[in-house]
């Protein structure tokens, strides 16, 4: 077959292929007709390993839409919202926010879970003048670089590692730690950050240890910072990771005072790591046990409607659209100028407690500190700190072991 | 030149031409589209530089994400820290990338099979790895943001609309130099090795000169699109090395058809599509698609090209 | 001598495949080589054409010790050979497999023209009898055409010594005479040729004079007759059921 | 460095390598008999850790004694995706002739497993969901002290006997059945063997069979060690692919062997050069073993 042939087939089928999925794709969907709605784009890893905190997400925005919506939308306008999953890919995510921009025409987009893919999507949205309300990338980069239609609705590395560092060097005085993370940005930033923190306080680090993303056995690991011999061990990893380094650090005999950040707040943790997670310390911005009112009401209402308890993922997705609420009422106007302002002066009651922003976007959320702690033969979180939402003390681990 | 005569090279530039031609009002469609079709094109000129290695070679490679990765951090790098043109960055990319396909050109000449297909993969990791631990240089696992965008003169580059015929004009220009080296004297001595070592060596060829020349033309290219990938979404991170980026380069170049350099563009065109269309579908999509790539490589071994050429054939009886 | 071999050893493990085989070879004649099954024939041609290095002996070529060279050099100081199993570039067509030795020869980026090298491709199809299969895939060929496409693809690399791996074996009667008329022919042309073969018709019908081996080790050397007469030989070749001649 | 951190390390790196070699011996497996690069492999792991969960929540019980019970259901799902998919492909091959064509059908089955992985993850994710599982088991919270300070639960202990056993009835029914000889006959020629009078299509499905209930069993006895979820297959089959090819593609005892040399390479490698570069030393090792022998430690397949 002449080659010329063969060569004309080929192109003729790729315009083929784009055109006809040019078509198909700016075809726009038929809704609802009469009523006037406003879109918001919820972006999450739904697919690939990190799904679990996707469903955390997806869950809670739609949650959330229903409950603007039963109250009349926001300023008379309905919510409607658009899911994509980005499986914590880059090129994914970006083209799932260009739909979102171009041919859902979102007027705000939340998300993400992955840092790396939220700072991907966050040029194209800045020049395109939508919202992007941060509910969970803790980066602390992203509200850094000056843009003024970024959000972050939970507190990020910094504020939750900083503060985290503090309680320990003044509450538990350690005068050694082991540091263990995960091999990726959320990893190395938190390792970072605490341990310049703890060593201003007189800590000596003697371990800084990493696993990759997808390790199933710490107990390497585990075994050098068991011979360093620290006094309390620092450790940043997901839910997954997290139970699996408890229960094999008590594997390998490792019992020392392990603290944590906020990614572990949740109860399918304390399924996953049972009686070895008692004693852990850990960074909560959520606690679905408060006894503040509007904490109650998202329980009970996440509960009613997915029959599980919320993360503090979750919990930082609903927050994410009280602001956009709160914000928009008070700007009065959708304009996205005066409400990207709005949100630097709303104060509200959200899941995580008073939310208020600085003038980065930056979500002053309050930070607390748990502890893993048997309460009537359960294993539940008890606040330590701040004094306000003091709930239990400190007790060294070795006392709830009991052996 | 290079064992091509004036006059193929002029007939398969006019249909170069014309597809150019074709897709020039795309951008018409919105950015959403846009977007695609250039994401499609840098997506292309990877694939097809993988198919220089795989489709004509006979070299199977699994971690040629890694030299997508390496092009757009030595771009990124040079223009970020030292205030090189991004024009010059894409260039020392593409050849950063293929020195780099050099040195795992030569140690893998030996390889065949699934033997070399994991040592690409073992690259591939290095390569992210290595962009995730050596921070001081890469600025770690966080990745990059801010790159500046290609500088365009009159024509801010920023612009999806403006972007997109900088990359058609770039696509073409580079899809069709890989198409000319394929048919080149170089692109048939390729093609022997892959065919029969043996005797390729046999008839002179130096059989380990070529191959590892083939990983050091793949790689240049890939190394290009990366550049271009990094300047145009302005924010890199070592995940663009991940195994997963490799598989899905080069699925693109297997169910587009390999061996015939326009099967990796449809596969390119094909899978960055069917993924956009199956959105809607959230977490089911994925059904649809590993099915997909089954069945299409059950009946059609080779590619959506094969399907193509099947179709057009019953079509004219 | 265009060509000697000097007490060639090759073993494989505890094998002795070629076991001290020395040879010489004249400029412009038809050299046989024959023997039983697993005589060490075509480990010979390996051990020559630098596929396999020997572990004791030198070949030398035209003057030139060409022991332990590899086997694209070899070829390209004109020394070719073709395989048993014949090996065509199956995916590509009868007239890139002839170009892409005369690419290498004649330079891949500059020296010969395109024109030419098509027009030497061309006259080397010709000579072959394959010129009208020049567009056809390969792997479209019957076994014969696949031979004639195989000695085609190595006269291509301009060879001054051609060696042949049992060019008739497996074809039909017709088939055998095309490809022993291509023999004669690239011999009239000025080259030298060595054949392996198992078929005694070809071997008296081409060459002039003939080796023997058997068990790696060379028993007899002279023309088709004075083999045909020598003991060892027809021992060698009973052990086989074989006849001399048949 | 303290001695019993390095003998800890040892022992630890010893311990992945156990588990890498049982991952890796069905993969390998494949390879040898079917010339099958299965990049689906962590799949079946993946569907053996599920189907344990599931039948201990319908029926009840320990994890360590319904492995077998799902190990044998992903072989019969492994046996149907032979008849269904690969099956006919075989058929085809027999006819490819050429270096080129094997290399494209190679390609056409890695491709044609990728989309069998990627389709069986999503299809873990939409039956069971992504949050992780824990599987209760009675082993996982024994924990057995050894002199020394060493100590490991007693799951990790069943893990690695259960490993054990199955290699070495593996071992055995290659050696001593028939149906063992066939399948190593079919991996050293199978035309020869097709021409001995053995279905080697037979011989297909029961190592597929053999294969995939290998991985399943792996899945199903370090379920309850890592917790169980749709990705975990992912996470395992790239090293298993280190392992295999580090030992020699088809090469049973090759992947043994390389199992335990990555395992410690990793462990002495996270000692010295710190634990970031675990992985980079595992790869760097195969890159190096491949250098000085191409196909493997003990030699395998081409």
């Amino acid at each position: 077959m002449p080659v010329s042939r063969n060569l004309l087939i080929g192109l003729v089928a790729v315009i083929a292929i784009v055109v006809i999925a040019a078509l198909l794709l700016t075809m726009r969907p038929i809704g609802p007709a009469g009523e006037e709605t406003v879109k918001i784009g919820l972006i999450a890893p739904l697919t690939g390993s990190l799904a679990e905190h996707g469903l955390d997400m997806k869950q809670a925005a739609i949650l959330a839409v229903e409950e603007i919506n039963s109250k009349g939308g926001i300023l008379g306008k309905k919510i409607e919202l658009v899911i994509e999953d980005t499986a914590c890919k880059a090129d994914l995510a970006t083209a799932a926010v260009q739909k979102m921009i171009t041919q859902d025409n979102v007027y705000a987009v939340v998300g993400e879970y992955c840092s790396t893919v939220t700072l991907a999507v966050q040029p194209a949205l800045m020049e395109s003048k939508k919202l992007l309300l941060v509910p969970v990338s803790v980066a602390t980069k992203i509200t850094e670089q000056g843009y003024k239609y970024t959000a972050r609705s939970c507190a990020n590395q910094w504020m939750q590692t900083t503060q985290h560092a503090d309680f320990i060097a003044e509450h538990l005085k350690p005068r050694t730690a082991a540091m263990l993370g995960v091999n990726d940005d959320y990893g190395r930033e938190g390792l970072k950050i605490w341990g310049d923190r703890v060593k201003e306080k007189g800590v000596r680090i003697v371990a800084e240890e990493y696993f990759d993303p997808g390790t199933t056995d710490f107990t390497p690991q585990l075994s050098k910072i068991k011979a360093a011999d620290p006094d309390i061990i620092f450790v940043v990893a997901n839910i997954r990771d997290a139970a699996n380094i408890l229960k094999q650090a008590h594997e390998i005999g490792l019992y020392k005072q392990f603290s944590m950040l906020g990614g572990v707040t949740s109860e399918e943790f304390l399924q996953l790591a049972g009686d070895d997670a008692l004693g852990l310390v850990h960074v909560s911005y959520f606690e679905p046990t408060s006894k503040r009112p509007v904490a109650q009401e998202f329980v009970q209402k996440f509960v009613q409607k997915w029959n599980r308890m919320p993360a503090m993922y979750s919990a930082g997705v609903w927050d994410a659209f009280m602001t956009l609420k709160y914000a928009v009422e008070s700007a009065g106007t959708w304009d996205v100028d005066k409400v990207a302002d709005a949100i630097r002066k709303v104060r509200f009651e959200g899941a995580q407690g008073t939310i208020y922003y600085n003038e980065k976007g930056q979500a002053q959320t309050k930070v607390l500190l748990v502890q893993v702690q048997k309460v009537d033969g359960k294993l539940r979180r008890v606040i330590l700190y701040p004094e306000s939402d003091k709930e239990g003390v400190y007790i060294p681990p070795e006392r709830l072991w009991g052996s | 030149m290079l064992g091509i005569t004036g006059d193929l090279a002029l007939r398969i530039a006019k249909y170069y031409a014309l597809a150019f031609i074709l897709l020039l009002p795309l951008p018409l469609a919105g950015d959403y589209v846009t977007h695609l079709a250039i994401m499609i094109m840098l997506y292309s000129i990877t694939a097809a530089s993988l198919d220089i290695l795989v489709g004509y070679t006979g070299r199977l490679s699994l971690g040629h994400a890694a030299f997508y990765a390496i092009g757009a951090y030595t771009s990124t790098l040079l223009s970020m820290n030292l205030g090189v043109s991004p024009w010059v960055g894409i260039l020392a990319g593409g050849m950063l990338a293929s020195l780099f396909g050099l040195v795992l050109g030569i140690p893998s000449l030996k390889l065949r099979g699934p033997y070399l297909a994991i040592s690409t993969l073992g690259f591939g990791v290095i390569v992210q790895l290595m962009l995730i631990n050596l921070d001081w240089l890469t600025r770690g696992p966080l990745g990059i943001p801010g790159i500046p965008p290609l500088p365009g003169g009159p024509l801010d580059l920023r612009s999806k609309f403006s972007f997109y015929y900088v990359a058609l004009m770039l696509t073409s220009v580079a899809v069709y130099t890989l198409h000319m080296i394929s048919r080149s004297r170089i692109g048939k001595v390729l093609m022997s090795i892959r065919e029969d070592e043996d005797a390729a060596l046999s008839v002179g060829v130096n059989v380990p000169l070529f191959k590892v020349l083939a990983f050091i033309i793949s790689t240049f290219f890939a190394g290009l699109s990366g550049g271009l990938y990094a300047h145009y979404i302005r924010y890199i991170s070592p995940a663009m090395s991940a195994l997963s980026e490799s598989i899905s380069i080069l699925s693109m170049t297997i169910i587009g058809g390999f061996g015939t350099l326009t099967g990796p563009l449809m596969g390119a065109a094909m899978l960055t599509i069917l993924q956009e269309l199956l959105r809607p579908y959230l977490e089911y999509r994925y059904l649809i698609y590993g099915a997909l790539i089954v069945i299409v490589m059950k009946f059609f071994p080779s590619g959506i090209y094969g399907f193509v050429q099947f179709l057009s054939r019953k079509v004219r009886g | 001598m265009i060509l000697e071999a000097q007490g060639v050893i090759k073993r494989f493990g505890g094998l002795v495949a070629v076991d001290d085989v020395s040879f010489g070879v004249r400029e412009r004649e038809v050299f046989g080589i024959i023997g039983p099954n697993g005589a060490g024939k075509t480990t010979l041609f390996n051990v020559i054409t630098g596929f396999y290095k020997p572990e004791k002996g030198r070949i030398i070529f035209q003057g030139v010790d060409i022991t332990g060279k590899k086997p694209n050099e070899i070829a390209r100081i004109g020394l070719t050979r073709t395989w048993q199993i014949v090996k065509p570039f199956l995916g590509m067509k009868v007239l890139d497999n002839v170009l892409v030795p005369i690419y290498v020869k004649r330079g891949i980026l500059r020296g010969i023209s395109e024109r030419e090298a098509i027009e030497r491709a061309e006259e080397i199809l010709e000579f072959v009898g394959l010129s009208h299969r020049r567009d056809f895939l390969a792997e479209t060929l019957p076994q014969g055409e696949r031979k004639r496409l195989e000695i085609a693809r190595a006269l291509a690399t301009e060879p001054k010594l051609l060696m042949l791996d049992e060019p008739a074996g497996g074809l039909t009667p017709t088939e055998m005479d095309e490809v022993m008329e291509v023999v004669r022919k690239v011999r009239e042309s000025g080259v030298t040729v060595i054949v392996i073969e198992h078929n005694m018709r070809v071997v008296t019908g081409i060459c002039e004079r003939i080796m023997v081996l058997n068990f790696g080790k060379k028993i007899a050397e002279g023309t088709p007759e004075d083999v045909a007469r020598n003991e060892e030989v027809i021992k060698a070749y009973l052990g086989e059921r074989f006849h001399v001649g048949g | 460095m303290q001695p019993t951190l390095f003998i800890e390390q040892t022992i630890l790196g010893l311990m992945m390598g156990g588990i890498y070699a049982a991952v890796g011996v069905g993969l390998t497996m494949i390879f040898g008999v079917m010339r099958l690069s299965n990049f689906a492999h962590g799949e079946f792991y993946m569907l053996g850790a599920f189907l344990t969960y599931a039948l201990v929540m319908a029926l009840g019980g320990d994890p360590y004694l319904l492995a077998p019970l799902s190990a044998i259901a992903v072989g019969l799902v492994g046996i149907a995706l032979n008849k269904l998919v690969f099956l006919s492909l075989y058929k085809e091959l027999r006819e490819a002739k050429g270096a080129a064509a094997f290399f494209f059908q190679d390609l056409r089955f890695i491709m044609l497993t990728i989309g069998l992985s990627i389709l069986l993850v999503d299809l873990a994710l939409v039956v069971w969901g992504p949050i992780p599982i824990a599987i209760p088991s009675v082993f996982t919270s024994h924990i057995v002290r050894l002199p020394g300070g060493l100590s490991f639960s007693l799951a990790r202990i069943m893990a690695f006997i259960v490993a054990t056993i199955s290699l070495i009835v593996l071992y055995t029914f290659l050696k001593i059945t028939k149906t063992g000889k066939a399948i190593r006959a079919t991996s050293q020629n199978p035309s020869a063997a097709a021409l001995v009078g053995i279905n080697t299509y037979r011989i297909y499905d029961v190592t597929m069979f053999i294969s995939t209930s290998l991985a399943a069993l792996s899945g199903s006895i370090l379920g309850p060690i890592y917790n169980v979820y749709p990705t975990m297959g992912l996470d395992v089959v790239a090293k298993a692919f280190v392992v295999v090819i580090t030992g020699g593609m088809g090469n049973l005892m090759g992947s043994i062997l390389a199992g335990f040399l990555i395992g410690l390479a990793e462990s002495w490698g996270g000692l010295f050069f710190g634990t970031e570069y675990r992985q980079v030393v595992a790869f760097l090792i195969m890159i190096l073993v491949l250098w000085f022998r191409p196909r493997g430690i003990l030699g395998g397949r081409s």
